[in-house]
């Protein structure tokens, strides 16, 4: 199994998940972050006194999948949150050893 | 019959209502006096417009201090130090009722003394100081509630210092430093330049030595807290990381909602500073808004000019350097002249608060010096060189013909007396704040430890956080 | 002439402007009446300052509400039931404006049931009420201002008792209950205390049963709602998870801000109670300001040396139980007696709250109880205590002469019938609770269920949220 | 003295104290003038107790705005346009204060051009307006409080079009837009209504061509603004991602608040609108007061029947719809009337709001548009409706008596003269604002570019966030 | 070594905190995140415009663990935060390579 | 590849991307946590409740790297985040199977 970890523009967020709903994927966990990379933050002023933001707001996915499932995720999350434009995000995949629903108890692909 | 009707109309043109009853024999300094047992209805009353407008007013001042200077000040720090600067506020609110009921009034009011410094001893724990007017202050209005509405004063002038020392000065050490300050500088400035046989008190002391003017408290409320700042920051030192760390405001919009209520509370402070609702009032009224919105737009453009975008904090800023400049000025100046006052607010300290404090690196946190100091500075000035005759009768009243004001203002030099007001209360904040400062650093240390300065004093000086937005359900 | 001139001069006393005019023959009772067509252009209208003063306290006294009792309570609960504080605000906002404007203000302030327990119904549907001053409550204010501003009291006084059954009552239970409780017990205990043909209305009632005074609603106000609190909290159970759960306030921000405005707006509540800007107004101005400044400091340095940290929420607290119990007494104490009220609102509300609460375990959730309840059944006590004939001329005038109180406001032992009052009143609350609160368990249920109480009501009772942050750029 | 006496009598009557002193020659129109020289102290001067509620009153109209507005608006948008709100607002009042004292009061309530549709240049740069009153609008207020009274209308009538168009239309169109907006739209249609020369004031100007009524603005605000919102809003197009990204409130608590500031700000715009602290400012302060709180309830109590939920956004909306609505009427009619506006007022923009925007589909942002425009055409209909002479005298004073209205009144007519006011101000609004949305939109644009629209107007427009809550310790 | 994620409700975190120390687990990092899965969100309306919330709040917990705690950890999370009904949340187990105490510079299990 | 986890205090966050930035890595992402540790909390009284807050804010960064990469990285963090006083943090190092930028859809080390 796989964790699949994306960030992407907030924006896309609706999107992604409506990808992610076509594939067939229809869990996932999500958190407000702040990315830092290539693309160029902003500058605020207060009276004077000038602040660079370098970390703009992202939205963080992470959803656990079969390893079989795995690729068709990835292509989703990429396809529905691509804009072409600086700052679109990243995907990173990290291996699962094991998923546990707690509510069942139930383990591994069933629990996903 | 002419002597009721008389004492009536007295309350139109906020005038004494004993005047006609003056007919009995002279007294020691050549005034006719009131023979005994005549009056009439409309003497030794409060006038119900005028009462009305001063309870309003004291209670728009009040608004000033809570919630709105909490919150214009609260909002500009950061979260963990929301609360401190709220419980500074209502902190010194508490303190500031106890000092001014036991002392504060009759030191700044009273004239037992008969002392161009302090006032008197007569009204200590406000003996004596009930619903009739006290007709040295006010023909028409409870001197009860001419106690409060200057006590609302007492409370937010040394409440404005917080805005330089926030978010790093221990809340026992600024209680401690705010009593002392009191007694030292606020007392003996407010009467000076309001205590009828005050120093500097051009309109109401025939026998000033500086013949003054100070409407609603350029001098005694944003010079002395304004200048008090800069001192007390400078002993302070810079919050840690200051210049390294941003230090972005944590919520313009608390800010935006507390200058709104500023604004507003404002009326009471200078429309209200007439004691009456009478023209005085209304041109008070009429050159505080003007002012105001013109230094709000004035700030936003200067903003717009230099860096292309107007902001909130700029429009919040102009609007409150409008309010303090116009402040001694509104009652003496006229409309055009308060377009003027308006463009000068909007402009000076605006170059103050983005050029002053870079360059010269002091951290006054949320501007109290430049825009109070410098604001009120303005103000006392400006106020010497608009000021209108036609405006204010009182200008030409008895005091002024006594003391030679009304000969100064025709020849338009009070500006002259304005320098030496200025002087004044500069040297008395500087030096007050000095003395009381060191001593009490050296007593009891002025800063929290380093790590309660980095977690916030919202945690370490009062125990709670300002917001727990955690969803737990 | 002097019949006209008087007239005008009784605007400067808060005085019948018509009493000149009654030369004719007397009444049934004994008293001259006017002859036909007598009258001055200054009689049977409102008097400008007073009316001014009125309208200014009843929007003062809406503000405490909307939004200031509204922000106090609201920032107290957790996130998730804030709006649901909110709604039941402006949910009784609402309603009571329909059940005043249709029974409430006749059932209060009528006279032609000629009962010490219920007015009287020829104001149904405000029938008859609008400008012209009413002068059995006040001689120159418009009565239909007069009825908005004691409206505004009557929307307050139930809000007060959401601060106890914050976060679990029903909405549609809570407009139910207060429906039948303004009915039950708000509506007689107001005509009982503040009616002319009040039962225990020593003041303006020659012939009162009980000679007690409450000059702004220590008991109609605050006993009421906050013994009825204590009763339906008990009757709820307590919040889930009470005891277990931290539940800290959501934003202490928030209510500071509610208690700035609390506090301002408490003068339309006090100082309006006068119902005319004089020298009463004035006397109740000046005890309210110094009872809250001093009872803010005294609850803050209780905390200090008790636990080494004075909180916003002490100064907040301290400052609303001094503003509670200076309530019934503001009109009738002078100033020094002010400092002492304040230190015991300080003081006995602090313990009742800090330690009352812990030892008996109810689920008082924002302390209704201790502070409304025991600080207005302090107020109602000390007003009997402190009471002075020298500050309120009412306390000597022709009803009190009538009915004794000028004897025991002379001897000292007002605060018998104000135990009276405090007795009766009690009662009226916690019957009247018990009653209304069983029936509506059995026939509709109060509380939420377990999910719905747990979500929050603001989502399931409003279907909204509070604050909805997320970026979404 | 009678003159003298009379003089003072005036001031209860908010009459003209002059009136007793016209005993000289007649003039060339046939009426008495004052001869030389002869007038009495009360004559030419503020009344205290009219001019206490005027400053009021126009401190409570700011206070609608500056929070209130910014408020309810600021908390009806999401997070990263929170402060284009507010600087919109803030921007408003800077500019407003400039256009007003230049050139606006003047050319709406001047007299010199003695035209329908513009006042005069008398008064350009508020040459002359001064603490004497101005006998043709109020006979006891300082004319520059007047002045600054209804400079506060005029900032927050554009204020309100913001509403509409929130967060999509840039900082510099919308000062721009409202510049234009100002001499354009309200300027002429303030005169036509309020000026006593203008051409749809009924009650003051005496050879009106139509004999409409509009006592506090239901025309002049909540028209002109509601429905140059909706054309605004469409030639603006709408939001990016209106109808698929949901779009909700970030904070509806600081929209109650907002509203709570509305309501109470509201008493000093509808009760102030009478120009005095008299019987009709008493009537208007109950009638919307009434109407308000009806709506609130009604609004929610729909909501409740539609979908089982009454949410606080409703009953803010039904407060400020009730207001809106009883605006124009709340000095004419009574309370029984006022429960019938109230509920209308609940019920019908209820309606606009749910489900006439859905249908249609325009951006509405903040439903200017279904509150404003709905609600204030409304109220001008229902006005004419149920207006009666018995409220307010000057339904049948001598300009009224002139122009027929009085007769309109007596056979209740007046509604097809409030037709026609209401199509030429439709008219005027909206015809005025296409011209102007047109030719900006070809100069420089109305949007900001697509990034900055979904970054926010904070961040692009102001540079500036919100709220950093982030915690650094 | 493992790095445990769970994903439980938000009013179990105090439960679990103490389950988690019962089993001798003293160290965590908690974020709070939204869910979407099989539990159903509720809707919310303002002035007529009806969204339906799907995203719920949840609480994540990541867990450093040495590899013989981890079924101890998992069943202690698993047990406490147990309501039985959807939405009860997951558990998720991640290979984990190294841990590095930042005060000490100590690495492995002793950094746990 | 590695993705490596890094818990701090929050007012380190500006020396630690300074350090990482020195080390060549210039993409991260941040998110606010709370930590839960041996550093003890604080408590909170409110009208005479007392809540013991044992959660303390901390800082969570992800930075996803080259297996080269990864030492020099932890090396930045820990030097830039130690302040030698309990509650440092720690950092956590996870196996990465792969990374995608969602932009280009450049796959593996290119793409971090
Ligand atoms: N090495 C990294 N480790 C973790 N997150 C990263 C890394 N590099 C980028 N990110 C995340 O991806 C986001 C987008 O990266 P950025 O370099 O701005 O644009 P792009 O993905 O288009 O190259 C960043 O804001 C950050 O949240
Ligand atoms: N595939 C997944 N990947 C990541 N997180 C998931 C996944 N599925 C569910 N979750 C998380 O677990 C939570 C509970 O899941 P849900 O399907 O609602 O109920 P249950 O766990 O009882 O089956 C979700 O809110 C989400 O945070
Ligand atoms: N086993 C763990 N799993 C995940 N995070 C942990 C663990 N132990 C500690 N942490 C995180 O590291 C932070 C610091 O830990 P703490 O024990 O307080 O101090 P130190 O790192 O100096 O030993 C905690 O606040 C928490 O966020």
């Amino acid at each position: 199994m796989k964790l699949i970890i994306a960030i992407i523009k907030p924006f896309k967020l609706e999107e992604v998940k409506e990808a992610l709903a076509a594939a067939g994927i229809e869990g996932m966990t999500v958190t407000e972050v702040k990315g830092f990379g290539r693309q160029k933050g902003h500058t605020e002023i207060y009276r004077g006194s000038e602040y660079t933001v370098d970390f703009l707001p992202k939205v963080k996915l992470e959803i656990a999948v079969a390893d079989g499932v795995a690729a068709k995720a990835i292509e989703a999350i990429v396809t529905a949150a691509k804009t072409g434009k600086i700052g679109d995000g990243k995907v990173f995949v990290v291996p699962l050893d094991e998923v546990i629903r707690i509510r069942t108890d139930e383990r591994g692909e069933t629990a996903i | 019959m002419d002597q009721r009707v008389a004492a009536i109309e007295a309350y139109f043109q906020n005038a004494d209502p004993s005047a006609s009853l003056k007919v009995g024999p002279k007294d020691k300094d050549g005034n006719a006096t009131i023979p005994a047992g005549l009056t009439t209805p409309a003497v030794g009353v409060a006038g119900p417009g005028h009462n009305a407008w001063m309870m309003t007013s004291a209670a728009l001042v009040l608004f000033m201090t809570l919630p709105g200077l909490a919150l214009f000040y609260g909002g500009l720090v950061r979260t963990k130090n929301v609360l401190s600067v709220m419980a500074q506020c209502l902190g010194l609110a508490g303190l500031v009722t106890i000092l001014w009921w036991a002392f504060g009034y009759s030191l700044v009011f009273g004239k037992s003394f008969n002392s161009p410094f302090f006032g008197g001893s007569e009204y200590f724990f406000m003996k004596g100081v009930d619903s009739a007017p006290n007709t040295d202050y006010a023909a028409w209005v409870s001197q009860n509630v001419f106690a409060m509405y200057q006590m609302m004063f007492a409370i937010i002038t040394p409440a404005l210092i917080v805005g330089a020392i926030a978010e790093r000065m221990k809340f026992s050490a600024v209680i401690l430093f705010m009593t002392a300050w009191m007694f030292l500088v606020y007392f003996p400035l407010a009467h000076m330049v309001w205590g009828v046989t005050g120093l500097m008190n051009g309109v109401w002391n025939g026998t000033a030595a500086i013949k003054a003017i100070d409407f609603a408290g350029g001098t005694v409320v944003h010079m002395s807290s304004g200048w008090s700042a800069l001192i007390l920051c400078l002993v302070l030192g810079k919050r840690l990381g200051f210049g390294k760390t941003p230090m972005p405001p944590h919520s313009l919009v608390l800010c935006m909602v507390g200058t709104g209520m500023l604004w507003v509370g404002w009326y009471g402070f200078n429309a209200g500073s007439a004691v009456a609702a009478d023209g005085i009032a209304a041109n008070a009224f009429t050159t505080t808004t003007l002012a105001t919105g013109t230094a709000a737009a004035v700030w936003a453009l200067l903003e717009y000019i230099v860096r292309k975008k107007a902001s909130v904090l700029g429009f919040c800023s102009g609007a409150v350097a409008g309010l303090v400049v116009v402040t001694p000025a509104c009652g003496f100046i006229n409309s055009t002249s308060a377009m003027w006052v308006g463009i000068l607010a909007g402009a000076i300290p605006f170059f103050a608060v983005t050029k002053l404090k870079p360059l010269f690196g002091y951290d006054d946190a949320l501007d109290t010096f430049g825009v109070h100091a410098i604001g009120g500075t303005l103000g006392a000035l400006l106020t010497g060189v608009f000021t209108s005759g036609a405006v204010n009768s009182n200008l030409t009243g008895d005091a002024a013909k006594a003391n030679g004001l009304d000969k100064l203002v025709a020849g338009g030099t009070v500006w002259v007396e304005q320098l030496k007001a200025i002087g004044i209360t500069l040297a008395l904040a500087v030096v007050g704040t000095l003395i009381i400062a060191f001593i009490l650093k050296a007593a009891i240390g002025l800063r929290p430890s380093v790590e309660a300065e980095q977690e916030g004093l919202d945690l370490t000086d009062h125990g709670e956080e300002g917001y727990i937005y955690e969803s737990k359900s």
